[in-house]
């Protein structure tokens, strides 16, 4: 048992953390936050310049990663800088799941998603299904040697800059059935895609994604057909190790800046952090900050682990930052006073990646009834 | 103790029902509902109804065109109106200056002001806080130098609510500078279209425009506009502050943010139920309904105490803390319940012409939750309140 | 709608208070509860003297009130001094369903209740019964003109002391049935009662019964055979009201005597209530205790109501009072530190109250399911 | 970073299991268990047994004896104790006093004390505490005035706990009255046999006697007695107060404790299911566990880098606030659990020889409920402790 970053993770993180600290201040993420692309090209080139892209990847796919604890390394300070560039979106999901079930020609995608020249979009959840990864109801019909796939895509982060969309659609079975589920993997400019686009509150876009008809040869399909369910898991539970590192890292920054802002602030001619009301409420938050710190050390640690219990140390992880990340993001605003419901401070944006990190893949209770799922099997 | 509302109540109520039915428009009500953008011709359609009808200033006397209500019927009509999504009336003028003016102004500002307000000809805003005090209201530092007729007004306001649509400011001025801080100040009301008087917004976190900063530089404003005493303005400030304030609980707003989350979560599939049935989320609602079923009697008890001349003091205080508390709870809920259709933002790509997007009612839930962190900030925040209770109750 | 007590039930109230803040201080009842009888005779007489015990019936019954605000009144002035004499379990258990139920010979034992005669204890829950009132196991048989009880009664409150118990059975049906519960008025003397007494947490006296062949004449049924839960379920609610109003005036002192130790106890020279963080957390206190304030209202005020809306108050206030006393009890002790640890100091008592009192009739929780479940109905 | 034990540490863990399985009495572990009430005799009993196996000191050095673990040893060994139901040692000699006589005692006092400490020969309680100072300790008053050989010592300590079996207290006294406060004081080693001090039981609300009055009333003190020089005993208090210490979190407490929960929730019945499938308790105890293994995470981090050298310094505050609320929330769902059955009062009638009553465990939550709310008091109550955060942290 040790807590120390290898050599070549503490670089990255020196690296990343320097880099976003030279390149992406508040100001210019709020001007990315205004553009119509809602992300920056060149922050994206210099991510992928940087190895930050690679590192998300194993050797054997290409990178020079791809374990826990370099999705959180490299979440950590995406999180702590308030980055908005679909970093999870692409390369955990899209280039994780073509990493994981796609042949030959396919994984050349990863190498063009390492280089950042390639957005991917993981489009999988519909208009009814919440959290449930299960729920498809998108169907996939045989047409020749093509598939035609019809249905409703929710919320697609990322949707409108993928240039490869990876859909997920119903082989056979009902709607919450494990079995049954296939993804595609279909060039966002084949026919019948209709995107309706917009912006998130914490930033980057999301697309209402409608297939009408779009026809795909059947070599799309990544992997078995109606057998896709474990590979969507298993970059799920990536994706929520990212989410939990990320709003770690977010949470981090929140507490550093409520901490200078007690600390210059005056009021009736003391530091507003000498009271002691602050100051024992700011003592909390720097416990749940650990609290989190551990539970992403938790859930990075066991990503290799057997299912079970990687799951119940994700559930957890997520859960305990649903509800610090939550203490911490209100109370974070709270201190501060009317500066931080303002748009253009720092802690408005940080404070709304942390909230809005608990509407993806499965919000605090969610993790909740999962975690209790799990310790009764 | 008798919990039922009487006869007259009942029929009070019946009143307010069916003028709000017949008389309030399907398309501000519309609006309202869905949370969406309300307009400065919304809110003045609304005012003119209630002011035809005579119920805009409930706790108004008579003679200055108030309603004479009692408590429970302000309760009833705050409940209704909320329930029939009811805009709130911009309180600045009505609930704000009024008091003040009826209380420390002289008759030629009473006979002036006071019906414009209730025409609507005149909308107020108001100007307290300044960049860097927070609450701490006593070191604001906006000059006013007499100078003949007039004072000329330096210096800036911040978090001025909807003071990008206001005629007039009411506002708290330093006129004298060398004595202890809390005196030294005077209450001044000012022309908006006054030279160099200049409104710059502030965008909030979730996007909206709501408040500015309000900017005075060489401001000239005629000595008949002072209200009182010059240097007596602190006690005006502190009158209003503690003045009664029938809606601060927002029993009615949370209600009715209350029905919209089960409404919500009635219709959410969570695990092929709906969401209302999952225990946890039950849970949370449950507690919080719990909750504002006990703050409804507390707010109805006190503004009971309020009606027949006891002063309400410390217990406005409460209210605004748990009032605020329930109704960010309720916020909070709501996002829950919207699931991943929270994470939209509520642009015009969503909103508007455009169909929604997401359960009923969802485009707006986060916008809402953030905008709403505003509640235990704006007005005196609830740290500022919870000091005031452990004052008054403890001493010290 | 209004909220002033009438003239009746402020007399009451006052004379109550004087009683018991002239005759029941600290080292009185902590005496009592050193005791072996768990009370004293002299209070038991004294309350039933200034008509305490009359104010918990109706006229009807013999009494002067019995109406939801009377209980109210009683118990919260009852609870503001920590009362550990049973007159949950004599009055509004024991004689309100003696009142309800009984024939005319059975209703004399109602005057004895008011005149301070007789202790009577309800022994209806069972080992695994938990909160469930329809949880009952003890078994009835006829034999001849008499009937046979068998069972066993967990945490009887005031058994030892009880000159009747009021005993449920199970006529017909299973553990959880609504239908089939019968209830027996039993002298204590009956041969075939094993007790096993102890005192309890936060004062008085409980015991485990055993009933091994109690025969007793059918005439000692009360009411219709095999129909008593809507009975039991009806004094329970008015007992529910009881606990309410006893926690919420245990609250009171609580946070009384938490002011008050603020305001006195010095440290780094200045009073401690002058340091904001407990400022702070002594106006959340407050707040509660507001809450708590009305949802006894609330409960006390709906108790002749529809049975539903009854219900979800009672649930409601109950869940309300678990937790605003958890956490006034908590934060009183805390705020206090070491001194409100002992057993001599008054909070120690009041605190045991307020908590145990989450045990009777259902726990914060079983509330909370209960309110979920009536407003789904 | 590797989360998992590497073979050493599980060889050790294997060890220290087979160590408690043959020599943890049985008739101790069921008392631990139970919660039953442990003698003098069944503490020094298993005292002993360490003291042979050389497990007794994890936190000495080797030279004096100690195991010479490292971090993730200790966390091994504190989560096995807990897990075989082994009492916890008594830390007053081995973990407070043996650090400060190491760095600041003179070598006659290390020969001396040290081994008894080890050897169980003498039983030390502590002597900080003063009514009316609370955790305000520098304002202590008692009083040593040198007089020849002797300090004469007056004055009265409070919260001293187990102080009825101790053979020796150490003591902080003032020895200096006019200085400022946290100057001037001392620190004494007092043998309890001598004339003039006086032990008076102080009765948890609980009913429990653990904690003591100790009165000294003109006690004769060989000057030897001192630790250290005179008025240099606030510093020696306060490296203790910021010793390392490895058990601060009650990581291995808290998870015995919450498997005895759930084996209660496993077994009482709720509405025909057992409460541990009850949506609402299972979600009380699903968040206490994932804080928990959070804090065990935690605390092995700190420890960690405290074992290489650096101070653990704020962390250990941080440890004692979030390890607290964890060990209290436990506690109440243990008297949730336990439903009707946690009313009784733990009294002879209910424990010891008889049957016990209700649920396995049952008997004494309740006791154990009040009981621990000492744990957010006493030892620098939890608000001291959110001070030295917010201090160290944020400066000022």
């Amino acid at each position: 048992m040790n807590f120390d970053l290898t050599e070549e993770r503490q670089m990255l993180q020196d690296t990343l953390r320097r880099y976003l600290a030279d390149k992406y201040d508040t100001a210019t993420r709020n001007a990315i936050l205004d553009s119509d692309a809602g992300m920056s090209a060149e922050i994206w080139t210099g991510l992928a310049e940087l190895g930050v892209i690679g590192a998300l990847f194993s050797e054997a796919d290409g990178g020079f990663g791809g374990a826990g604890f370099d999705i959180a390394v490299v979440f950590e300070e995406l999180g702590r800088a308030g980055v908005v560039e679909p970093l999870m979106d692409t390369a955990i999901l899209g280039g994780g799941l073509i990493a994981a079930l796609g042949d030959e020609d396919q994984k050349l995608l990863v190498e063009e998603i390492i280089g950042g020249g390639l957005h991917v979009a993981f489009a999988h959840g519909e208009p009814s299904s919440r959290y449930d990864l299960r729920r498809v109801e998108t169907t996939v019909a045989a047409d020749g040697d093509n598939v035609v796939l019809n249905g409703r895509k929710a919320v697609v982060a990322n949707a409108e800059a993928a240039g490869q969309l990876i859909v997920s659609a119903r082989e056979s079975g009902a709607a919450g059935d494990a079995d049954g589920i296939s993804l595609f993997l279909v060039p966002a400019d084949t026919k019948g895609f209709t995107m309706r686009g917009y912006a998130m509150m914490a930033g980057g876009r999301a697309a209402e994604v409608t297939l009408d008809n779009v026809s795909v040869p059947a070599s799309a399909r990544l992997g078995a057909a109606g057998e896709a369910l474990p590979a969507i898991e298993t970059a799920v539970v990536s994706a929520n190790v990212a989410l939990a590192a990320e709003t770690m890292g977010a949470m981090e920054s929140a507490t550093a800046l409520t901490k200078e802002y007690l600390m210059t602030r005056k009021q009736f001619g003391r530091p507003i952090g000498t009271f002691q009301a602050l100051a024992h409420r700011m003592s909390d938050l720097l416990i749940e900050l650990e609290q989190a710190r551990s539970a992403v050390i938790n859930a990075a640690g066991h990503l290799e682990t057997e299912p079970r219990i990687r799951d119940m140390q994700i559930a957890s992880a997520r859960n305990l930052m649903g509800r610090a990340g939550r203490l911490v993001a209100e109370e974070a605003i709270q201190m501060h006073g009317g500066i931080a419901m303002t748009q253009e401070y720092e802690l408005a944006h940080i404070a709304k990646r942390i909230t809005m990190a608990d509407h993806r893949f499965g919000d605090t209770d969610y993790h909740l009834e999962r975690f209790i799922a799990l310790s009764a099997a | 103790m008798d919990l039922n509302y009487s006869a007259e109540e009942l029929a009070f109520r019946d009143e307010v029902r069916a003028f709000l039915d017949e008389k309030l428009p399907k398309d501000i009500s519309a609006k309202v509902r869905g949370r969406g953008h309300l307009t400065k011709q919304d809110m003045e359609r609304w005012h003119a109804i209630l002011n035809e009808k005579g119920w805009l200033a409930p706790n108004w006397p008579e003679e200055y065109g108030g309603c004479a209500w009692n408590a429970v019927q302000k309760h009833i009509f705050d409940v209704e109106c909320n329930f029939a999504s009811a805009p709130r009336i911009i309180p600045f003028g009505l609930a704000m200056l009024a008091p003040v003016l009826m209380k420390f102004g002289n008759q030629q500002q009473k006979d002036h002001y006071l019906p414009r307000i209730l025409n609507g000809d005149d909308w107020w805003c108001q100007g307290y806080s300044e960049p860097g005090a927070g609450s701490d209201l006593a070191s604001l530092k906006t000059r006013a130098v007499r100078d003949g007729d007039h004072y000329i007004v330096n210096g800036q306001k911040t978090w001025t609510t909807l003071g990008q649509h206001a005629d007039w400011i009411f506002c708290l001025v330093r006129t004298d500078p060398d004595v202890k801080q809390q005196e030294g100040i005077s209450f001044l009301l000012i022309d908006m279209k006054t030279p160099g008087v200049e409104v710059r917004p502030i965008i909030l976190l979730d996007g909206a425009h709501e408040v500015n900063e309000v900017w005075f530089t060489d401001v000239r404003v005629p000595v008949e506009n002072l209200v009182g005493e010059e240097n007596k303005g602190w006690t005006y400030a502190k009158y209003l502050l503690t003045h009664e304030r029938t809606g601060i609980a927002g029993v009615g707003s949370s209600q009715a943010g209350l029905d919209a989350v089960k409404r919500m979560a009635g219709s959410e599939i969570h695990n092929g139920r709906p969401l209302i049935e999952n225990p946890h989320f039950a849970a949370r609602m449950a507690q919080v309904e719990i909750d504002l079923m006990a703050m409804s009697t507390t707010n109805l008890r006190i503004i009971s105490k309020a009606a027949v001349g006891q002063a309400p003091g410390v217990e406005a205080s409460m209210l605004k803390v748990k009032g605020t508390i329930i109704r960010q709870e309720i916020n909070d809920l709501a996002r829950r319940a919207a699931g991943p259709y929270a994470m939209p933002f509520p642009s015009e790509a969503v909103e508007g012409d455009n169909d929604p997007i997401g359960p009923e009612g969802a485009g707006v839930v986060s916008a809402q939750y953030f905008n709403n962190r505003k509640l235990s900030i704006f007005g005196g925040s609830n740290e500022i309140q919870r000091g005031i209770i452990a004052k008054v109750t403890m001493g010290g």
